[in-house]
C-alpha cells in the first residue's frame, strides 16, 4: 500500500474503495475500486454501460453512491472520508467535470459561460465585473491555446471551439482533479493536438487527470494509469505501459475482438452516384464546398475524410437535399435528381445516417419499431392505411438483420444504449431501401462492441451492393474500412487515394493542405 | 396514384365546389332585402314588436288621452290638500298608484291660473304660476321646456302597458314622444316673452314618491290654454 | 427482480404501470362516481345526454388540439377564430353576402354556409401554418397574434352586437341552421356524433396513417423529421388547418345552439381545449400523446363542470377546482413517464444483462 | 393486451357502477330553485344572488346558485344543468338579450317556469315573469342630475359598458336622450371601458392628457366611475364631476367623502325577491297573479345627502 501512495513522483491524491450503486432496477456498479493519482492521466474505459459515467458522476458529486467509501488524501498522504451530496461539495474540495456533451448556453458569450454561477462582481455582487471576467477568460483560454474573444457568443463557436470553452470552465475552479468525459470527440487533431498539451501543462501542475475515451489509441498515448470497467464490475487496473491494446479491447469487451477493423475490399460493380460540381456558397463569400465531384460504384465504400470544418457533413447534407443553395448535379443510376427535396432523394435511393444521432437521427419519444420505419412508412402503407402487421414484419427483420438488442419493438428508443440506437438509425436508413447509403460518423460515439458491429453491418452491405459513403473523422477508420478514399479539405476535394496506395500520412497530409498547421504543433 | 390525376382530380373538385356554390344560395338584389341598418348596440334595441312612439302618439293623443284628462282630471289645490293631509289616502282616492318599484303615484290634475314668471335660467324651462284665486304669490311650478323631464303623462293613463310596448326604451320613447306632442299642440303657440301675467288654464299630470316633498311637485302639462280675454 | 416480466411477448408491465398509464379514464370515473354519490339527478338520462353534449364541444376543439399539440406546437387562437366563424356564420344567414358591385345579395343554403364557414377555419388555421412554417414565427406568437386579430375582426363584424334569432327565411332557402346544434339521431345529440366522428378519424389517422406517425415524428424531433424525409412544414401546416376546421366547427355549433351568434363566443376556450390535451396526457413539448387521451380530457372537464354547478359549487371554487385538476394531472403525467422510461431502462437493461450472460 | 382489457372494463364498470351507487332520479315533483345571476365578482350581482336565495330559503325552498359569467354558451349548459336537476323555477339574471331567448325557451319546453330579473329579454312568452330595471329611466334621472350639476354646460366624457351588453346601450341611450338637449353641453370623449375598474382608470388617464379641460365624466357604472375617480385624483384634480350607476357601496362611500357626485341605484334587490316571490305563485298556483309578463321597477337618483340612506342595494 505505502508504494501506492508514492508512486513515479506523483501520490494518490483519491480513491473510491467499493462502490456500488444501484438504480431501480438495475445495477450500474458492483463493488469498485478506483484510485486517482496526482500529475497523472488515469484513464477509465469500458463499454457503454459499463459504468464508467456512474462512477465519474459519483466522484464528481452528481450522483450519490449506494454503498462504499470516497477518500482524498492530503499532502501528508492522510485520507480524509468524504461524501458528497451535491456538485457544489465536490467543487469545493477541487473536483472539477469536463461532461461529455455540452454544456453550454448559446445566446450567453464565451466569459459568461466560463464564468456561469460564479461571476466575478464587483460592489458587494450588485454588478458582474464584465472587463475582469473577459481578460480572466482571455488568459485561461490562451492557456488552452485558443485566440476566442470572450465577448463571442458561443453560438457562433465551432464545435470543438465549444469543447474548449466547456474545458475552460472547469479550469478557471484550477480543480486538484479534473475529470474529462470523452473530451475529443467533438474535436479536430489540431484541436486534440492543443488538448494534449493542455494536459501535459495540468500534469506538470500536479493536477490529477481522469481521462474517459473510446478512443484506445489516444490512451496508449496520454494514459498513465488505466481502468477497466465492464458490465458494473472493476476488470483491471495497472499502469498503461503494462498492458497491450489488444488485451485492453478483450478486457473491454470480454470477448475475442478479432475482426475490430474488419478492413477488407469490395468487389465494385457499375457507377450508382455520380456528383458534378457540387457547390454551396459560405455565408460572407467563398465556398463550403467548392466544386466537388466524385463518384460511388455497386459494392464500393467511399470514404471521405477531412477535418472539422472541411465539408464532410455539408456534402453529405446536400447531396440530401438540405440545402437550399446547394448547386451541382447528382446521378443516381443514371437518373437526375433535380428536386432538393429530402423525402424525394429518400425516395430515389439515397438515405443519410446523420452525424448527431440523439438530435438528428432519432425520435426519442416513439418506440423501437416507429423510429425504424419511420423513413419507409410509404413501403406499408396501403391508401393511407398503415398495414401494421407488414411494419411489424419488416421490423422485425430487421432488428435481427442488424442484431438489435432490444427486448420488444414496443419499448422506447431511449432506453438502448448508443449503440443500439445508431443500429436503430441504419436500419431506419436501410428500410427505405436504397442503392446508396451515405454515413455521416457512424460510429461516434459508441463503445468497441457496437462499433464492431457497424463496420461488419457496413461490409455486408457492401457485399450486397450497396453503395456507401462513409465519412468519419477517425483517420484510421477510414483508411481501414474503405476501398477508395478522398479527402477534403475546407470544401474541396484536395485527393483520391484507391485502398492499396492510402497511407495514414498521405491522408493526413492532403486534409491539411490549405490549413496552415505546421505552426500548430 | 399518378400526381396528373390527382392534379386533375382536385381540379374538377374546385370546379364542383364552385358549380354548387352557385346553386346553393339565394340571390336578391341591393334594397329588395329587408332592410338591416347595424346599430351601434345589440338588434335587440330596434328589433321587438315593431312599435312605432310617434304613430302610437297620434292615435291616442286626441281620441284617449286628452279625453281621460278632461273627464278624471281633479282640481290640483284639491289634490295638493288631499296629499298634506293623508298621502296614502290621497293616492288611493286621486292618483293611479303604480305597479312594482318604489311606491309612487301619478295624478292628473287640473287648475286656472296667472303665469307669474317664466324662468328659463335653466333649459327646462317652467311658469311660475299663481293659482286662482290670484293672491300675486307663486304656488305651482308647470314644466314648458325646451327640456322636459319625466314620464308623468305616459304613467297617468291606465291603457299605456309596458308589456304591449316591447322593452324599455320604446317604453321611454313613448314618454318622450307624449311630452313632445304637448309641446308642440300647447307650448309652441305660446308668446313666452309675453306670457308673464296672462291667465291660463291647464291640465296637466304629476308623479310623486314617498320620499319626496309634496311641494316640490313639477306639473307636466297636457293641455295649456290661455284664457280668452288675454288672447291677442 | 420483484416483478414479474413477460419477456415474451415483452409487454410485460406490473398493473401499477397499467393503471398509471389509464391515469385519465380512472380520473374520470373518479369524478363520475362521486357526483353520481352527491349530485341529484345526476344518472338520468337527460344528464347523460346533456353532460356528453356539453364534453363533446370541448372534445372537438381539444382535438384540434391535439393534433397541433402532438407536433410540437401550439394554438392560441382557437377560441377566436370559434368565435369569428359564429359571427361569419350569423352574418351569412342574416345579412347575407353583400356585393355592392354587382348591385346584388346572395343568401346562400345552410348547408353551403356551414361548408365556407369550415373553409374559413381551414384558412386561418393555414394562416397560423404560414407564420410558423414559412416565416419562422414562433407557435406561440403566431396564433397568439391571430387571437387579437380573429376576435377584433369577429367584433368589427358586427360592431359588437349580436346575430340573432339564426333561424333563417324560407324565401331565401337559408334555413335549418339551429339543427346542428340541436338535432339528435338515435337519441344523441348531432353534436355529439358530429365529435363521435371526428375522433374516429383523428385517432385513425394519428394511429394507423403515416400523416399520423409524422405528426408524432416533427413533434419530437423536428431536425431528425428533416433528414427522415418528412415533409416537416406540410405536416405542421396540417395540424393547424385541422385546429382552424375544428374551432369553425366549434364556432357553428355554438351558435347554432344558441340560435345566435354574439362576438365573444368562445372567449377562452383555447385554454380549455389545452387543458383537456393536458388532461388527456399529452405533453406540452410535443411527440407524445393522444387523441383517446384528449377526448377523455374534455369529458373530465365536462362532467367536473356540469357536476359542480348540479352540486351547486361557488364559482370561485369551480375555478380553483379545476385549477386543481390540471395541474395534478401534469404531477402525474410526470410521475408515469419518470415511471415509465425507468421500467423500460430496467426491461432492456435485464435482457442486456441475460444475453451477455448467454454469450 | 391487458391492458386493453382494463381499458374495456373500467368502461364497462363506468355507467352501471354510478347507476348502482347513484341517487336516482327525482320522481316527484321538486323543492329547487336554480338561481343564475352573471358574475361574483361584482357586488351589485352579488346582492342581487343574495336577495334571491335568502327569499327563496325564506320561502322553503332548495337554491342552487350558479353564474354564467355574461357567457350565453355558458348559461346554455348551466340551463341543461337545471333542467337536469329537475328545478322548479330558474330565477336568472340573462346573459344576452339576443342570445339567451333560446336557452330560456328549453327550459321552458322542459317544463321549467323561467323567472327573469333585471336584465330583460325582448321575446314575450317565454318568461313568466319579468323584473326588470327601468335602466332607462335610471339613466335620465342621472343624466338630469348630472346636467344640473355641471350647470348646463361644460365639456364631459362618457365611460360606456362593454359593448356587447344590452344595458351599456340603454343607459348609454338615456343619457344622451338628457344631455343632447342642452346644446352647452359638449362631449369631448366617449369610450368602451368594458365595465372594468382598471380600463376605466386607463382611458381617464389618456382622456386626461387630451383634453384636461374637461368638467364631467358619467359612467355607465359604477366599477367605471371608481376607476375614473382613481384617476381622476391621481391627476391631482378635483373639480370634475363624476356619476355612476348601480348604487354599490363603494361608490356610496366615495360619495359620503365627497369623490363622486352622484349615482343611480338599481332596484336589483327588489327585482330578485319580487322573482322569486312570483316564481313562488306560479309553482303554487299555476299562475303569477300578474296581468303582465314584465314588471318595470325604476330607479332611484342618489345624492351625496342620501347616500348614507343606502347599503347592499337596500334602502335601510
Amino acid at each position: 500500500m505505502p508504494e501506492d501512495k508514492q508512486q513515479n513522483g506523483s501520490r494518490l491524491i483519491m480513491e473510491a474503495r467499493g462502490i456500488t450503486k444501484v438504480f431501480p432496477g438495475t445495477t450500474a456498479l458492483q463493488d469498485v475500486d478506483f484510485k486517482i493519482y496526482s500529475g497523472k492521466v488515469n484513464v477509465l474505459v469500458g463499454e457503454n454501460g459499463a459504468g464508467k459515467s456512474t462512477l465519474m458522476k459519483i466522484i464528481a458529486g452528481i450522483e450519490q453512491l449506494t454503498a462504499g467509501n470516497l477518500y482524498l488524501y492530503d499532502d501528508d498522504g492522510e485520507p480524509e472520508e468524504v461524501s458528497f451530496g451535491s456538485t457544489r461539495d465536490a467543487v469545493k474540495k477541487g473536483i472539477g467535470i469536463v461532461h461529455q456533451e455540452l454544456n453550454l448556453f448559446g445566446d450567453l458569450d464565451v466569459a459568461e459561460n466560463i464564468f456561469m454561477n460564479k461571476e466575478l462582481t464587483k460592489y458587494r455582487s450588485a454588478y458582474i465585473d464584465h472587463a475582469g471576467q473577459a481578460e480572466k477568460a482571455t488568459a485561461v483560454l490562451a492557456k488552452l491555446g485558443q485566440r476566442i474573444a470572450p465577448g463571442t457568443p458561443v453560438r457562433d463557436l465551432r464545435l470543438g471551439q465549444q469543447q474548449i470553452v466547456e474545458i475552460a470552465k472547469t479550469m478557471i475552479e484550477e480543480p486538484k482533479i479534473l475529470i474529462m468525459d470523452e473530451p475529443t470527440s467533438a474535436l479536430s487533431i489540431q484541436e486534440v493536438q492543443i488538448l494534449f498539451r493542455v494536459i501535459d501543462d495540468l500534469k506538470r501542475h500536479g493536477v490529477a487527470i481522469v481521462y474517459i475515451s473510446h478512443r484506445l489509441e489516444e490512451v496508449k498515448v496520454i494514459g498513465d494509469y488505466i481502468t477497466i470497467l465492464r458490465d458494473a464490475r472493476l476488470i483491471h487496473s495497472s499502469e498503461v505501459k503494462d498492458v497491450e491494446m489488444a488485451e485492453i479491447i478483450e478486457k473491454m469487451v470480454g470477448r475475442d475482438p478479432k475482426k475490430f477493423f474488419s478492413g477488407q475490399a469490395h468487389e465494385t460493380g457499375e457507377e450508382l452516384l455520380r456528383v458534378q460540381d457540387m457547390t454551396l456558397p459560405r455565408y460572407g463569400g467563398g465556398y463550403t464546398l467548392d466544386h466537388v465531384s466524385f463518384s460511388v460504384h455497386k459494392g464500393e465504400v467511399l470514404g471521405i475524410y477531412g477535418l472539422m470544418g472541411a465539408g464532410r457533413t455539408e456534402l453529405l447534407e446536400s447531396l440530401m437535399g438540405g440545402y437550399e443553395k446547394a448547386e451541382g448535379e447528382i446521378w443516381l443510376d443514371d437518373e437526375r435528381l433535380d428536386q432538393k427535396d429530402t423525402k424525394d432523394r429518400i425516395s430515389r435511393g439515397l438515405v443519410l445516417i446523420p452525424e448527431e444521432r440523439q438530435r438528428e437521427g432519432l425520435f426519442l419519444n416513439l418506440a423501437v419499431a416507429e423510429n425504424l420505419t419511420m423513413s419507409s412508412l410509404s413501403r406499408y402503407t396501403k391508401w393511407i392505411h398503415i398495414l401494421k402487421n407488414l411494419e411489424l414484419k419488416h421490423v422485425l427483420e430487421m432488428i435481427k438483420a442488424m442484431s438489435i438488442r432490444v427486448v420488444a419493438p414496443s419499448i422506447s428508443i431511449s432506453a438502448l444504449s448508443g449503440g443500439n440506437q445508431q443500429k436503430v438509425v441504419i436500419g431506419k436508413a436501410l428500410l427505405t431501401k436504397p442503392k446508396v447509403l451515405l454515413m455521416d460518423e457512424p460510429t461516434r460515439g459508441i463503445d468497441v462492441g457496437a462499433k464492431s458491429d457497424v463496420f461488419q453491418i457496413v461490409n455486408s452491405m457492401a457485399n450486397e451492393g450497396f453503395g456507401i459513403v462513409l465519412v468519419s473523422s477517425e483517420l484510421e477508420e477510414v483508411w481501414s474500412m474503405s476501398d477508395r478514399i478522398i479527402v477534403l479539405s475546407k470544401g474541396k476535394i484536395t485527393a483520391e487515394f484507391n485502398r492499396s496506395e492510402a497511407t495514414e500520412e498521405k491522408i493526413r497530409k492532403a486534409s491539411e493542405i490549405g490549413h496552415g498547421i505546421a505552426n500548430l504543433a | 396514384m399518378a400526381p396528373r390525376t390527382t392534379k386533375m382530380l382536385s381540379v374538377l373538385t374546385t370546379l364542383a365546389v364552385c358549380a354548387s356554390l352557385f346553386g346553393a344560395c339565394t340571390v336578391v338584389k341591393i334594397g329588395e332585402e329587408e332592410a338591416d341598418e347595424g346599430g351601434r348596440f345589440s338588434t335587440w334595441t330596434k328589433t321587438g314588436t315593431g312599435f312605432d312612439a310617434v304613430e302610437y302618439v297620434e292615435a291616442v293623443w286626441d281620441e284617449q288621452i286628452i279625453p281621460a284628462y278632461e273627464e278624471m282630471a281633479v282640481d290640483y289645490e284639491t289634490v295638493m290638500a288631499a296629499l298634506r293631509a293623508d298621502r296614502t289616502a290621497a293616492a288611493e282616492q286621486y292618483g293611479r298608484v303604480l305597479q312594482g318599484g318604489e311606491p309612487a303615484a301619478v295624478f292628473k290634475v287640473r287648475g286656472a291660473a296667472v303665469v307669474v314668471e317664466f324662468d328659463d335660467t335653466s333649459r327646462n324651462g317652467v311658469f311660475r304660476i299663481d293659482l286662482e284665486p290670484a293672491d300675486g304669490e307663486a304656488d305651482a311650478t308647470l314644466q314648458v321646456g325646451p327640456v322636459l323631464r319625466g314620464t308623468a303623462i305616459r304613467d297617468s293613463v291606465d291603457f299605456i302597458r309596458f308589456t304591449d310596448v316591447g322593452n324599455q326604451l320604446q317604453f321611454a320613447a313613448l314618454a318622450s314622444e307624449l311630452n313632445a306632442r304637448m309641446a308642440r299642440d300647447s307650448v309652441e303657440p305660446l308668446d313666452l316673452s309675453t306670457i308673464a301675467g296672462k291667465r291660463i288654464s291647464f291640465l296637466g299630470a304629476f308623479k310623486l314618491t314617498e320620499d319626496e316633498a309634496i311641494n316640490d311637485v313639477v306639473i307636466t302639462p297636457v293641455r295649456i290654454d290661455l284664457a280668452a280675454q288675454d288672447q291677442d | 427482480m420483484a416483478t414479474k416480466t413477460d419477456s415474451k411477448m415483452g409487454t410485460g408491465v406490473s398493473l401499477g404501470m397499467v393503471l398509471l398509464k389509464l391515469r385519465s379514464l380512472i380520473a374520470l370515473l373518479a369524478v363520475f362516481l362521486v357526483f353520481a354519490f352527491i349530485a341529484p339527478n345526476f344518472l338520468t338520462i337527460g344528464n347523460l345526454v346533456s353532460m356528453a353534449k356539453h364534453s363533446a364541444i370541448w372534445a372537438i376543439l381539444a382535438m384540434g388540439m391535439t393534433y397541433v399539440i402532438l407536433g410540437g406546437g401550439i394554438d392560441l387562437s382557437v377560441g377566436s377564430i370559434a368565435g369569428l366563424a359564429g359571427m361569419l356564420a350569423g352574418g351569412l344567414i342574416v345579412q347575407g353576402l353583400r356585393l355592392p358591385m354587382f348591385g346584388i345579395v346572395i343568401y346562400f343554403h345552410t348547408p353551403m354556409i356551414i361548408l365556407i364557414i369550415l373553409l374559413v377555419g381551414v384558412l386561418l388555421g393555414a394562416f397560423n401554418g404560414f407564420l410558423i412554417t414559412k416565416l419562422g414565427v414562433a407557435p406561440f406568437i403566431a396564433t397568439l397574434g391571430l387571437l387579437y386579430m380573429a376576435r377584433g375582426f369577429a367584433m368589427l363584424r358586427s360592431g359588437g352586437m349580436t346575430f340573432p334569432n339564426l333561424v333563417g327565411d324560407p324565401a331565401l332557402g337559408n334555413t335549418g341552421f339551429p339543427i346542428l346544434g340541436a338535432g339528435t339521431f338515435l337519441g344523441l345529440p348531432l353534436v355529439v356524433w358530429i365529435a363521435i366522428v371526428i375522433a374516429v378519424v383523428a385517432a385513425y389517422v394519428s394511429r394507423k396513417t403515416p400523416m399520423g406517425r409524422h405528426v408524432y415524428a416533427v413533434g419530437g424531433n423536428e431536425d431528425a423529421a428533416l433528414l427522415t424525409g418528412i415533409r416537416v412544414n406540410r405536416v405542421k401546416m396540417g395540424t393547424y388547418m385541422f385546429a382552424g376546421f375544428t374551432a369553425a366547427l366549434t364556432g357553428l355549433v355554438l351558435a347554432s345552439q344558441l340560435v345566435a351568434s354574439h362576438p365573444a363566443t368562445g372567449e377562452s376556450y383555447e385554454l380549455t381545449a389545452i387543458a383537456a390535451v393536458v388532461l388527456g396526457g399529452t405533453s406540452l413539448s410535443g411527440g407524445r400523446g393522444s387523441v383517446g387521451g384528449s377526448i377523455v380530457g374534455a369529458l373530465i372537464l365536462g362532467v367536473l363542470n356540469d357536476g359542480l354547478v348540479m352540486v351547486g359549487v361557488s364559482s370561485f371554487w369551480q375555478t380553483a377546482i379545476k385549477g386543481m385538476v390540471v395541474v395534478m394531472a401534469v404531477i402525474i403525467d410526470q410521475y408515469q413517464l419518470r415511471k415509465q422510461n425507468e421500467a423500460a431502462l430496467k426491461q432492456q437493461t435485464t435482457a442486456d444483462a441475460t444475453e451477455a450472460a448467454v454469450s | 393486451m391487458s391492458r386493453k382489457l382494463i381499458v374495456l372494463v373500467l368502461v364497462a364498470l363506468l355507467v352501471p357502477a354510478g347507476f348502482l351507487f347513484g341517487k336516482g332520479a327525482d320522481e316527484e315533483a321538486s323543492n329547487l330553485m336554480v338561481i343564475i345571476t352573471p358574475d361574483k365578482d361584482n357586488t351589485f350581482f352579488t346582492a342581487e344572488a343574495d336577495a334571491a336565495k335568502a327569499m327563496a330559503e325564506s320561502l322553503g325552498y332548495e337554491t342552487l346558485m350558479a353564474v354564467h359569467g355574461d357567457d350565453p354558451n355558458e348559461e346554455s349548459d348551466i340551463i341543461d344543468t337545471a333542467i337536469s336537476r329537475n328545478a322548479a323555477a330558474i330565477i336568472i339574471d340573462i346573459a344576452n338579450a339576443d342570445a339567451s331567448p333560446n336557452n330560456l325557451q328549453r327550459a321552458t319546453d322542459a317544463g321549467v317556469p323561467v323567472f327573469c330579473m333585471d336584465r330583460e329579454i325582448n321575446v314575450a312568452g317565454i318568461a313568466k315573469a319579468q323584473l326588470i330595471s327601468d335602466n332607462f329611466q335610471g339613466a335620465t334621472l342621472g343624466g338630469e342630475y348630472f346636467v344640473e350639476l355641471m350647470g348646463e354646460k361644460g365639456n364631459w366624457v362618457e365611460l360606456v359598458g362593454k359593448e356587447s351588453d344590452t344595458n351599456a346601450g340603454v343607459r348609454s341611450q338615456g343619457y344622451h336622450s338628457i344631455i343632447d338637449q342642452y346644446p352647452d353641453m359638449v362631449m369631448v370623449a366617449r369610450e368602451t371601458a368594458n365595465w372594468s375598474q382598471t380600463e376605466a382608470f386607463s382611458d381617464i388617464e389618456s382622456i386626461l392628457q387630451a383634453n384636461p379641460d374637461i368638467n364631467g365624466i358619467i359612467c355607465g357604472n359604477d366599477t367605471m366611475a371608481l376607476g375614473a375617480q382613481a384617476a381622476i385624483e391621481a391627476a391631482g384634480r378635483d373639480d370634475i364631476i363624476v356619476m355612476g350607476f348601480d348604487g354599490n357601496d363603494n361608490v356610496l362611500d366615495s360619495m359620503l367623502q365627497g369623490k363622486i357626485e352622484g349615482t343611480v341605484m338599481q332596484p336589483n334587490a327588489l327585482n330578485a325577491e319580487m322573482a322569486v316571490q312570483l316564481a313562488d305563485e306560479y309553482i303554487r298556483t299555476g299562475s303569477t297573479g300578474k296581468d303582465q309578463e314584465k314588471i318595470l321597477n325604476g330607479c332611484f337618483l342618489i345624492t351625496p345627502d342620501v347616500a348614507d340612506q343606502w347599503r347592499g342595494f337596500k334602502k335601510l
